[in-house]
């Protein structure tokens, strides 16, 4: 069960959230003026990647809202969250964990 | 190829089994294959197997960036069954319960195929009118499947608790009989030893790193973490990594790799004679011939590499498995793990040709691709061979997306009122 | 009577409280504080247990949770069995069972045990190269034989009735173990105020200290320190102390799961407490101080009863006070064993020999035993030992040439040096490193905030392991690390040094004909490893998984680095470079019960209930499960069966009036200045022109331009809708229609709010309907002009405010009576009675299906399923053309969503009016082709119309309304049946009823 | 024109009604009903709606997350950064009617839900262990504060959770999940006397 910082309600377990799935995939201004293969990757592709990954989570079972993570996927620690129409932060590449979630690191 | 049996091991144990000669070879890589597979798992070892079987292809490298086997295969709850919804899918899983059926003999390698019946149990009447349909379905796709009211679902399995006033009685189930298990390592071991002995190369500890494309757009081998290797056909099977795979050939794939975890019970003597499947509740269950209860659970909710999950997943389907099973509620835990699967949107999978050409992709088998593993490598296989697919996998291709084909099984069985 | 083999002093146990069990059927004594190994030891008793494969008699190894063979069935009846238990770690209580297990008919004589004469047959892996032949015989014939054999204790037989609890926690530092290090640290920890958790999985705290004689630290003896340590803890409010809990997973971002034993070591519990207590911790920092685990050797015939860890014999003699044999021969690779030796000697074991694989033992403690006339032979290595049931002696032989010599023995102690526990710092993904000096695996790279201290990350000396604990308490707790962090202990104990041996130990055997045992429960033997590499399994996860090593209930835990130095030496490879396999919760075995918790029987998932429920439970209705909701189904009478009810309830609505609990739709109040606009962009409907107090059915889609959900949706005023939803898709719709407005549209001023339980709704259906509210309604005109059918008005009914819908899902003059949730009862009755005069009928679910399905209304969910678009199920008219963009408007223009060959929605009558068709059947055109035959569509939903007068179906036909007129076939496992395809509407179809 | 017929006034009934009244008595964790009351909805983004709501209710609107304010018998929830609960006695149409007359022209959004959930307490020495066999959250004085409120889990329900004294929580839960999440309770606190 992660530990997940909701922008507005700060650190809470993950029971409360819900996962939303890759962030910043906007939906066309206009669908219907979208051709069939774009169309088709904004329904469906996604870069499921391998390492720091923005993605969506909605605070289901607290404030309600959805926000932003950056997320190592190899290690399944958060290095940022941020709310809905921030722009993506620079974070670095590789995950030590936030503030709230450890990483002693080498010792 | 060594042969086993009764005789030959009967044989060794005189000479001490100094006579075992390795199951698989462990070549160097050759600097150019007719075909590279990316993946050891089952389904890349049964590709390997079928292309030099079937098409006469031997000059084949399947390439792992692990231990063969040490994917999915080597770490699912091994339930196999054909009685999926879609005339499309029961074909596809239906051609690799036939090929269970004689694996054993055929690669010589006892794989445990132990067709002791799946009972899928339904808990609301949403549930037996969607079973009933799959039972209609099966019925004149020529593939086993029966409904089984709760107290014959309780004869056959007899630990199976069917009290009316449970949270989520049981009231019914659909069975395949045909439906069972086998031992996931015997199935990569067993196709690893058989492609080997066809000249097949297997390279464990070899990642791939890069897919590498000509001027004109076609691939020309893999960059590895041993070196470069040079093909003109590419088949991806590397199942949780297969979004990492493609993206090095420039193809975004409709995927996401999720965590989904499994556990055993300590071993015990026998008492669980089938596999019972939940979906209503989230509980997978059968008894290994080890003794262990092997159980599965649920994906986590968010996409991952890391082959573990959270602790709520293992303990929701803990609670249902003492819910349905209350006399195994002082069993214990033995072990509990993740693998990574890829999911694609309709939950069914892609055994495919690419846009990139040379490339194809076996993939999106999600939580339930074991059972595939004989048939999948097998028309894949057909694929990349004639660079077309079989008729059993024409209807799983990428573009189905796109195009709203959707092959749905999991929204078929979604429920709503 | 007191126990033969119980020391006459010394020990933890409480000799004025003697406690009786019975093994096997006999009965012993043994005290409060034994364990049942040490129980057993005390009163003689070795042979404990039959192992896995061969069924070779098997005693008590070790002292602690490692145990991998003395396992024991424990229960005084069937719901309190449990399987599979170490002896080592199960405390006795007056009156306890136990079993051995895996034997018939007894231990002493089991008949699987020609298993191990067969054992040359029986390589590891032999099951994959035979019992092939002929085709089926696997599952008929020999896995049945294979699963008999298999297995250890068995499974209970009746359902466990014990309670278990789960808790959440929070600390700052959550220290696990407390040997000296835990409680170093959590002593430093604690100090500082912050919030500590300690847990042990042992009955009692002091780890290793519990059984120390002679160590000293700062002026008092162990056990003194130890309980002064404990009295300090005790009486800080800001420490919570858990013994006999065991820290089984570490989970990401520090949620470490501990499993409380609550009531197992007490006689009689109340029922009050839980049986055991799952806790989660969330630490801030964690501190692991597992400690080590001796390792054994892995030498010929090292497994039968009598041979035991040199360090668990020293338990059992100092902490219980009880003596393992009578002559001892030691086996060693490290200077620990000497250390049980004298102590075993002082409690009077005579110690025939300390066979010694160093070639030149030295160190005080080595002196001591020479001194203290122990006979000590360097460079000696046991070449096998000899007895059935118990060791009877052990030949010794030198490493190196020399002859050998049996040495007479009822005990045989080994100590191949130490393991540190890596358990738990693996699971949390920290990486290991091989020490080189230390020849160990010991923690490197943290990757949560954790840090491992003690023996677990190798650190022995008694003085540096407290003053590690210390540190690292002090650190976590994050207050102060520079000015406290440097205690110094002051210890007075025996110097060890840390060496040891790893794989196996050489003898001058045939290697191929004996049986050295690394994995003692699993039965594997070097051999089986060795046979492993030689075929190829290179990999130690491959060794592993062919030969099963470390995969027993103990999980390697004593068996792992000897199978790694084999595998390593096989393969000419170095111990690092082969690599360990990969740790797993959970630590040891955990309860299933356990993690389910409280989630049992009716709190397994939550019940939702209508506030009609108890109304239509108290009338005898039959319920079902719509997602966790309950539903009333149907309400039978004087012995209807389901469709008499059904039946009589349908005539009801159709010829006067029913009364159905529709509380269960979900409801969603849309409001703000842009509502009609964010009800545009979210149904195909156009709701622009909608006016306030109308009503509209409205389709919503997925993105992907498939059917999501359905409902009638009031406008309450311009800026205000009333949305309803299915019950099973309410929160999905909400979700859906969240994650829209605030991730697309932000822009929008529009809020979404809940109110499905807000309302009870009751719907009022059939030609008496009006005249049944109607003297309970205030301030609504009920009439046909004022009211017509698709309006809402907002009232009084009963004296308490109303929504009231006039809306018909079942073709009929009908209501819908929203009130305030509290009040539903009471405004159901006031209905239900009013309708008394004109038969007032209250129906159910499966009522309501039918009504619908006459009428040609789907049910998303049963006609469709995930997979139709708005024009497959005949909802084409509900898509807004004109409108520029919905959600799902761009994928239904895909040329795929628009084939005439869709599978569509018709009507489907069978030539014989009383034949039902089965829901879920399938839709041939012709019933004779060979299988697998080409479905054209399926039933999707069928009934008896006891209006209609004849069975009706509605089914999903490709290019199903081009086929109207057709005949098709439905094929049954009794014959196929013809179908004729036909609008899918067969009661009132001009739909005049309605406007009644 | 037809009758009006003569009933007795519908009387309300709460889904815990029954349980509450048969709750044994344990003084470690004391559960107790809350009385019926007005919840209304209050949803908005605009300074100056919020500010004309926290006036016309009379209560100011916490803007800190996940806190309440109350005074004269009625407190002000913060659900949300654009969302409050706002909790009162009396009749919820009146108090809708005096808000909505006060925003008018102003965005928002306000729905009355007072009969969408039920509250009740939960009092004593153990309070905070006995909502943790189910609440995953740190019920510390120090991380959920007197004056605290959130939405969060009770095992498989939501509930709104809030700290009102030291030793006292209010539990509001969603009507149909309330005799879950009281049975619940019920069962951890049975080890406590
Ligand atoms: C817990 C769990 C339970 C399951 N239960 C069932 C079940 O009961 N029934 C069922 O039918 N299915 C089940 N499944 C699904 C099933 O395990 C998989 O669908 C199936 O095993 C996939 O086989 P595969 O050969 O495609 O993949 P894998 O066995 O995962 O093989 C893919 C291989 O590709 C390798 N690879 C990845 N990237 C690279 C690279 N860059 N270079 C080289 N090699 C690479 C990986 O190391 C891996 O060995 C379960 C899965 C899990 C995780
Ligand atoms: N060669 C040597 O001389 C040598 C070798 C090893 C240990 N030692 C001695 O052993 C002691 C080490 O002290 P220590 O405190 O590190 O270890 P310890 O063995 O004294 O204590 C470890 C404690 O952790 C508990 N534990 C382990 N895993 C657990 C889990 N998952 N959950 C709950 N409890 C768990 C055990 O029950 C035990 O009580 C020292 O006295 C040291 O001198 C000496
Ligand atoms: C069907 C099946 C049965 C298993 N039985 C056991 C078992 O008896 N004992 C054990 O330790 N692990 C068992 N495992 C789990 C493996 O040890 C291992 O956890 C799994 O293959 C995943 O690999 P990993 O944990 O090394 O990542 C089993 C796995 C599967 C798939
Ligand atoms: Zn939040």
């Amino acid at each position: 069960m992660l530990l997940i910082t909701c922008p507005y309600c700060g650190p809470r377990p993950e029971l409360e959230f819900r996962y939303a799935g890759e962030a910043h995939i906007a939906r066309p201004e206009d669908p219907s003026g979208v051709e069939a293969d774009p169309w088709g990757e904004f329904l469906y592709n996604r870069t499921n990647a391998r390492g720091p990954y923005a993605e969506r989570w909605r605070h289901f079972h607290g404030c309600g809202r959805f926000f932003n993570a950056i997320r190592d996927t190899t290690t399944d620690f958060f290095l940022a969250t941020y709310k809905v129409g921030e722009p993506r932060p620079d974070v670095p590449a590789r995950a030590v964990a936030s503030a709230s979630t450890g990483g002693a690191g080498e010792r | 190829m060594q042969k086993f049996s009764g005789l030959s091991l009967f044989a060794k144990a005189f000479s001490s089994h100094k006579g075992w000669e390795p199951q698989w070879r462990s070549p160097e890589p050759k600097a150019a294959y007719d075909v590279v597979i990316v993946g050891a798992g089952g389904h890349g070892l049964a590709t390997a197997y079928y292309l030099a079987k079937e098409h006469g292809i031997t000059n084949v490298a399947v390439i792992e960036k692990g231990w063969l086997g040490g994917g999915n295969t080597g770490r699912n709850t091994t339930i196999i069954r054909s009685n999926y919804l879609f005339e499309e899918s029961a074909a596809l899983y239906d051609h690799a319960v036939k090929l269970w059926e004689g694996l054993s003999r055929d690669l010589n390698y006892n794989v445990m195929y132990s067709p002791r019946g799946v009972l899928m149990l339904a808990h609301n009447v949403h549930d037996v009118q969607s079973f009933k349909r799959h039972v209609h379905a099966n019925r004149i796709a020529g593939v086993d499947n029966e409904w089984l009211s709760a107290e014959e679902c309780k004869a056959f399995c007899p630990p199976l608790n069917i009290a009316p006033g449970m949270r989520y009685p049981v009231l019914g189930g659909a069975l395949q009989r045909r439906g069972g298990t086998a031992r996931h390592d015997a199935v990569a071991w067993g196709y690893a030893r058989a492609a080997s002995a066809r000249g097949v190369d297997i390279i464990q500890n070899c990642e791939v790193t890069a897919i590498r494309r000509g001027p004109d757009g076609a691939v020309q081998g893999v960059e590895t973490s041993r070196g470069f290797i040079g093909a003109p056909k590419i088949g991806v099977v590397a199942a949780g990594n297969t979004s990492v795979v493609m993206a090095m050939a420039g193809v975004r794939m409709p995927l996401e790799s999720y965590p989904l975890q499994a556990l055993v019970s300590e071993p015990i003597k026998p008492v669980f004679p089938c596999v019972v499947m939940s979906n209503t509740i989230h509980a997978y269950i059968s008894q290994s011939d080890k003794g262990e209860l092997v159980i599965g659970a649920g994906t986590d909710a968010y996409t991952s590499y890391t082959q573990r999950g959270g602790l709520h997943i293992a303990t929701h389907t803990l609670d249902a498995i003492c819910e349905l099973f209350p006399q195994f509620r002082r069993m214990r835990m033995l072990r509990n793990w993740g693998g990574i699967v890829d999911v694609t949107p309709d939950r069914s999978p892609i055994l495919a040709k690419t846009p990139v050409a040379g490339l194809y992709v076996n993939c999106g088998w999600g939580t339930g691709g074991f059972k595939a593993t004989p048939g999948s490598g097998n028309v894949f296989a057909h694929t990349i061979a004639r660079d077309e697919p079989h008729p059993i996998n024409a209807p799983f291709t990428i573009e189905r997306f796109r195009d709203g084909v959707l092959i749905d099984e999991a929204a078929a069985a979604a429920v709503a009122h | 009577m007191s126990a033969e083999f119980r020391l006459p002093v010394g020990g933890r146990i409480d000799r004025a409280k003697p406690v009786r069990f019975t093994f096997d059927g006999k009965s012993y004594e043994g005290f409060a504080g034994d364990t049942l190994a040490s129980a057993l030891i005390a009163n003689g008793v070795h042979l404990v247990g039959r192992s896995f494969k061969y069924h070779r008699p098997r005693g008590i190894l070790t002292a602690g949770s490692e145990e991998p063979n003395a396992l024991v069935g424990v229960g005084r009846d069937e719901a309190h069995y449990t399987p599979n238990l170490r002896a080592t770690q199960v405390e006795i209580t007056d009156g306890m069972v136990a079993e051995s297990q895996n034997r018939w008919p007894s231990l002493a004589f089991d008949v699987g045990a020609v298993n191990d004469g067969l054992g040359r047959f029986l390589p590891a892996g032999f099951y994959y190269k035979t019992f092939m032949w002929p085709a089926g015989a696997w599952a008929k014939f020999y896995e049945p034989v294979i699963r008999r054999a298999a297995g250890l204790g068995r499974a209970p037989q009746a359902a466990d009735t014990d309670r278990y609890t789960q808790r959440y926690a929070h600390c700052e530092v959550l220290v696990v173990g407390a040997g000296p290090a835990g409680l170093a640290a959590a002593l430093a920890a604690s100090e500082t105020g912050v919030r500590v958790i300690l847990c042990d999985e042992q009955a009692e705290f002091g780890g290793s200290l519990l059984h120390e004689r002679d160590t000293v630290i700062d002026g008092r003896d162990a056990e003194a320190w130890v309980a002064e340590a404990v009295a300090t803890l005790c009486s800080r409010e800001n420490v919570r102390l858990l013994t006999r809990t065991t820290a089984f997973g570490y989970y990401p971002h520090n949620l470490v799961g501990l499993a409380e034993r609550v009531t197992d070591h007490l006689a009689a519990p109340g029922s009050d407490l839980p049986r055991e207590r799952l806790w989660q911790v969330r630490a801030r920092e964690v501190v692991i101080a597992a400690g080590s685990i001796e390792r054994p050797l892995v030498f010929p015939e090292n497994d039968r009863p009598g041979v035991m860890m040199a360090e668990a014999a020293r338990i059992y003699a100092n902490r219980f006070g009880a003596k393992p044999g009578n002559r001892a021969v030691v086996f060693t690779a490290s200077d620990s064993a000497y250390r049980a030796a004298l102590d075993l000697k002082a409690a009077g074991v005579e110690i025939a020999a300390i066979a010694d694989l160093r070639p030149d033992p030295t160190g005080a403690v080595v002196e001591r035993a020479r001194a203290d006339g122990i006979r000590v032979l360097p460079g000696t290595s046991v070449q096998g030992t000899s007895g059935r049931l118990r060791i009877r002696s052990a030949s010794l032989g030198a490493v190196v040439g020399g002859a050998t010599e049996t040495v007479p023995c009822d005990l045989l102690l080994m100590s191949g040096g130490f393991t540190p526990t890596l358990s738990l710092f693996s699971q949390s993904r920290g990486k290991m490193a091989w020490d080189e000096a230390l020849e160990a695996y010991v923690p490197s790279v943290s990757v949560e905030r954790e840090r491992s201290v003690g023996a677990c990350r190798g650190i022995y000396g008694l003085a540096e392991v407290l003053a590690d604990g210390h540190a690292a308490g002090v650190a976590a707790a994050g207050k102060g690390a520079s000015d406290g962090a440097a205690r110094r202990f002051t210890v007075d104990a025996e110097e060890l040094g840390h060496s040891g041996h790893r794989g196996i130990t050489p003898h001058r055997r045939d290697a191929s004909r004996v049986k050295a045992f690394v994995d003692f429960q699993n039965d594997v033997t070097a051999k089986d490893v060795k046979l492993a590499t030689q075929e190829g399994f290179r990999s130690i996860e491959h060794v592993k998984r062919y030969t099963t090593t470390g995969m027993a209930t103990d999980q390697g835990r004593t068996s792992n680095i000897n199978a790694l130095a084999i595998v390593s030496d096989a393969l000419g490879k170095s111990v690092p470079e082969v690599g360990l396999t990969t740790f797993r919760p959970p630590y040891t075995p955990t309860t299933f019960a356990l993690f389910a918790g409280q989630a049992r029987g009716e709190l397994f998932d939550p019940v939702r209930t209508t506030p009609i429920h108890d109304w239509a439970a108290e009338h005898g209705a039959v319920f079902e499960d719509v997602g966790i909701w309950k539903r009333a189904r149907y309400f039978p009478e004087g012995g209807e069966d389901m469709h008499e009810a059904v039946a009589r309830e349908c005539r009801a609505v159709r010829e006067s009036v029913g009364i159905f609990d529709g509380s269960t739709l979900g409801k969603i109040e849309v409001v703000g200045r842009d509502a009609a606009e964010f009800m545009n962009r979210m149904y195909t409907n156009a709701w622009a022109k909608l006016e306030p107090g109308r009503l509209r059915y409205g389709v919503m889609l997925r993105e992907d331009g498939f059917v999501m959900d359905d409902g009638v949706v009031g406008r309450m005023a311009p800026d205000r809708f009333h949305v309803t939803t299915t019950t099973g898709g309410a929160p999905r719709v909400l979700n859906h229609m969240e994650d829209y407005l605030q991730t697309e549209w932000p822009d929008l001023e529009v809020w979404l709010t809940s109110t499905t339980e807000q309302w009870a709704v009751i719907a009022v259906q059939g030609p008496k309907a009006r005249q049944v509210l109607e003297p309970l309604v205030e301030g609504i005109d009920l009439s046909r002009e004022a009211m017509p059918h698709m309006s809402v008005r907002t009232g009084h009914i009963c004296g308490v405010p109303t929504r009231l819908f006039r809306v018909s899902f079942t073709g009929e003059l009908g209501f819908e009576v929203n009130v305030p949730a509290n009040y539903g009862r009471a405004v159901w009755d006031a209905i239900f009675a009013a309708g008394q005069p004109h038969g007032i009928t209250p129906y159910g679910t499966e009522t309501m299906h039918v009504l619908r399905a006459e009428k040609g209304y789907i049910i998303v969910g049963q006609e469709t399923d995930g997979t139709n678009t708005p024009d497959d199920v005949g909802l084409g008219w509900a898509v807004g053309k004109a409108k520029r963009d919905f959600v799902g408007k761009r994928s239904l223009a895909r040329p795929q969503m628009q084939r005439p060959d869709r599978k569509q929605m018709v009507g489907l009558l069978t030539s014989d009016p009383a034949t039902v068709l089965e829901e879920g059947a399938q839709i041939v055109a012709d019933p004779n082709a060979p299988l697998p035959m080409k479905a054209l569509g399926h039933v999707t939903s069928s009934y008896a119309s006891s209006v209609v007068g004849r069975s009706i179906a509605i089914g999903m036909v490709a290019g199903g309304r081009g086929r109207i007129g057709e005949t098709l076939h439905v094929p049954m496992p009794g014959g196929a049946i013809a179908v004729d395809v036909v609008e899918p509407v067969f009661f009132d179809k001009e739909g005049e009823r309605i406007h009644g | 024109m037809v009758e009006t017929v003569a009933f007795p006034p519908a009387r309300p009934i709460g889904p815990l009604d029954q349980r509450a009244s048969h709750a044994r008595a344990r003084p470690a964790v004391r559960m107790a009903l809350v009385p019926p009351g007005v919840r209304l909805s209050f949803r908005a983004r605009d300074e100056a709606a919020i500010a004309r709501a926290a006036e016309g209710f009379g209560v100011a609107l916490p803007r800190e997350a996940c806190r309440f304010s109350s005074g004269g018998g009625r407190a002000a929830l913060w659900l949300g950064p654009d969302e409050w609960m706002l909790l009162a006695s009396g009749d919820p149409d009146t108090l809708f009617a005096t808000l909505e007359g006060a925003l008018t022209d102003l965005p928002h959004s306000l729905v009355d839900v007072s009969h969408r959930s039920v509250a009740f307490t939960v009092e004593g020495p153990e309070a905070a262990a006995v909502l943790n066999a189910g609440c995953p959250l740190d019920l510390s004085l120090q991380a959920f504060p007197v004056g605290m409120c959130t939405r969060t889990v009770l095992a498989k329900s939501e509930i709104v959770l809030r700290r009102t004294v030291e030793t006292r929580f209010v539990v509001d839960a969603w009507r149909s999940f309330a005799a879950y999440v009281w049975q619940f309770l019920e069962e951890a606190r049975r080890e406590f006397l």
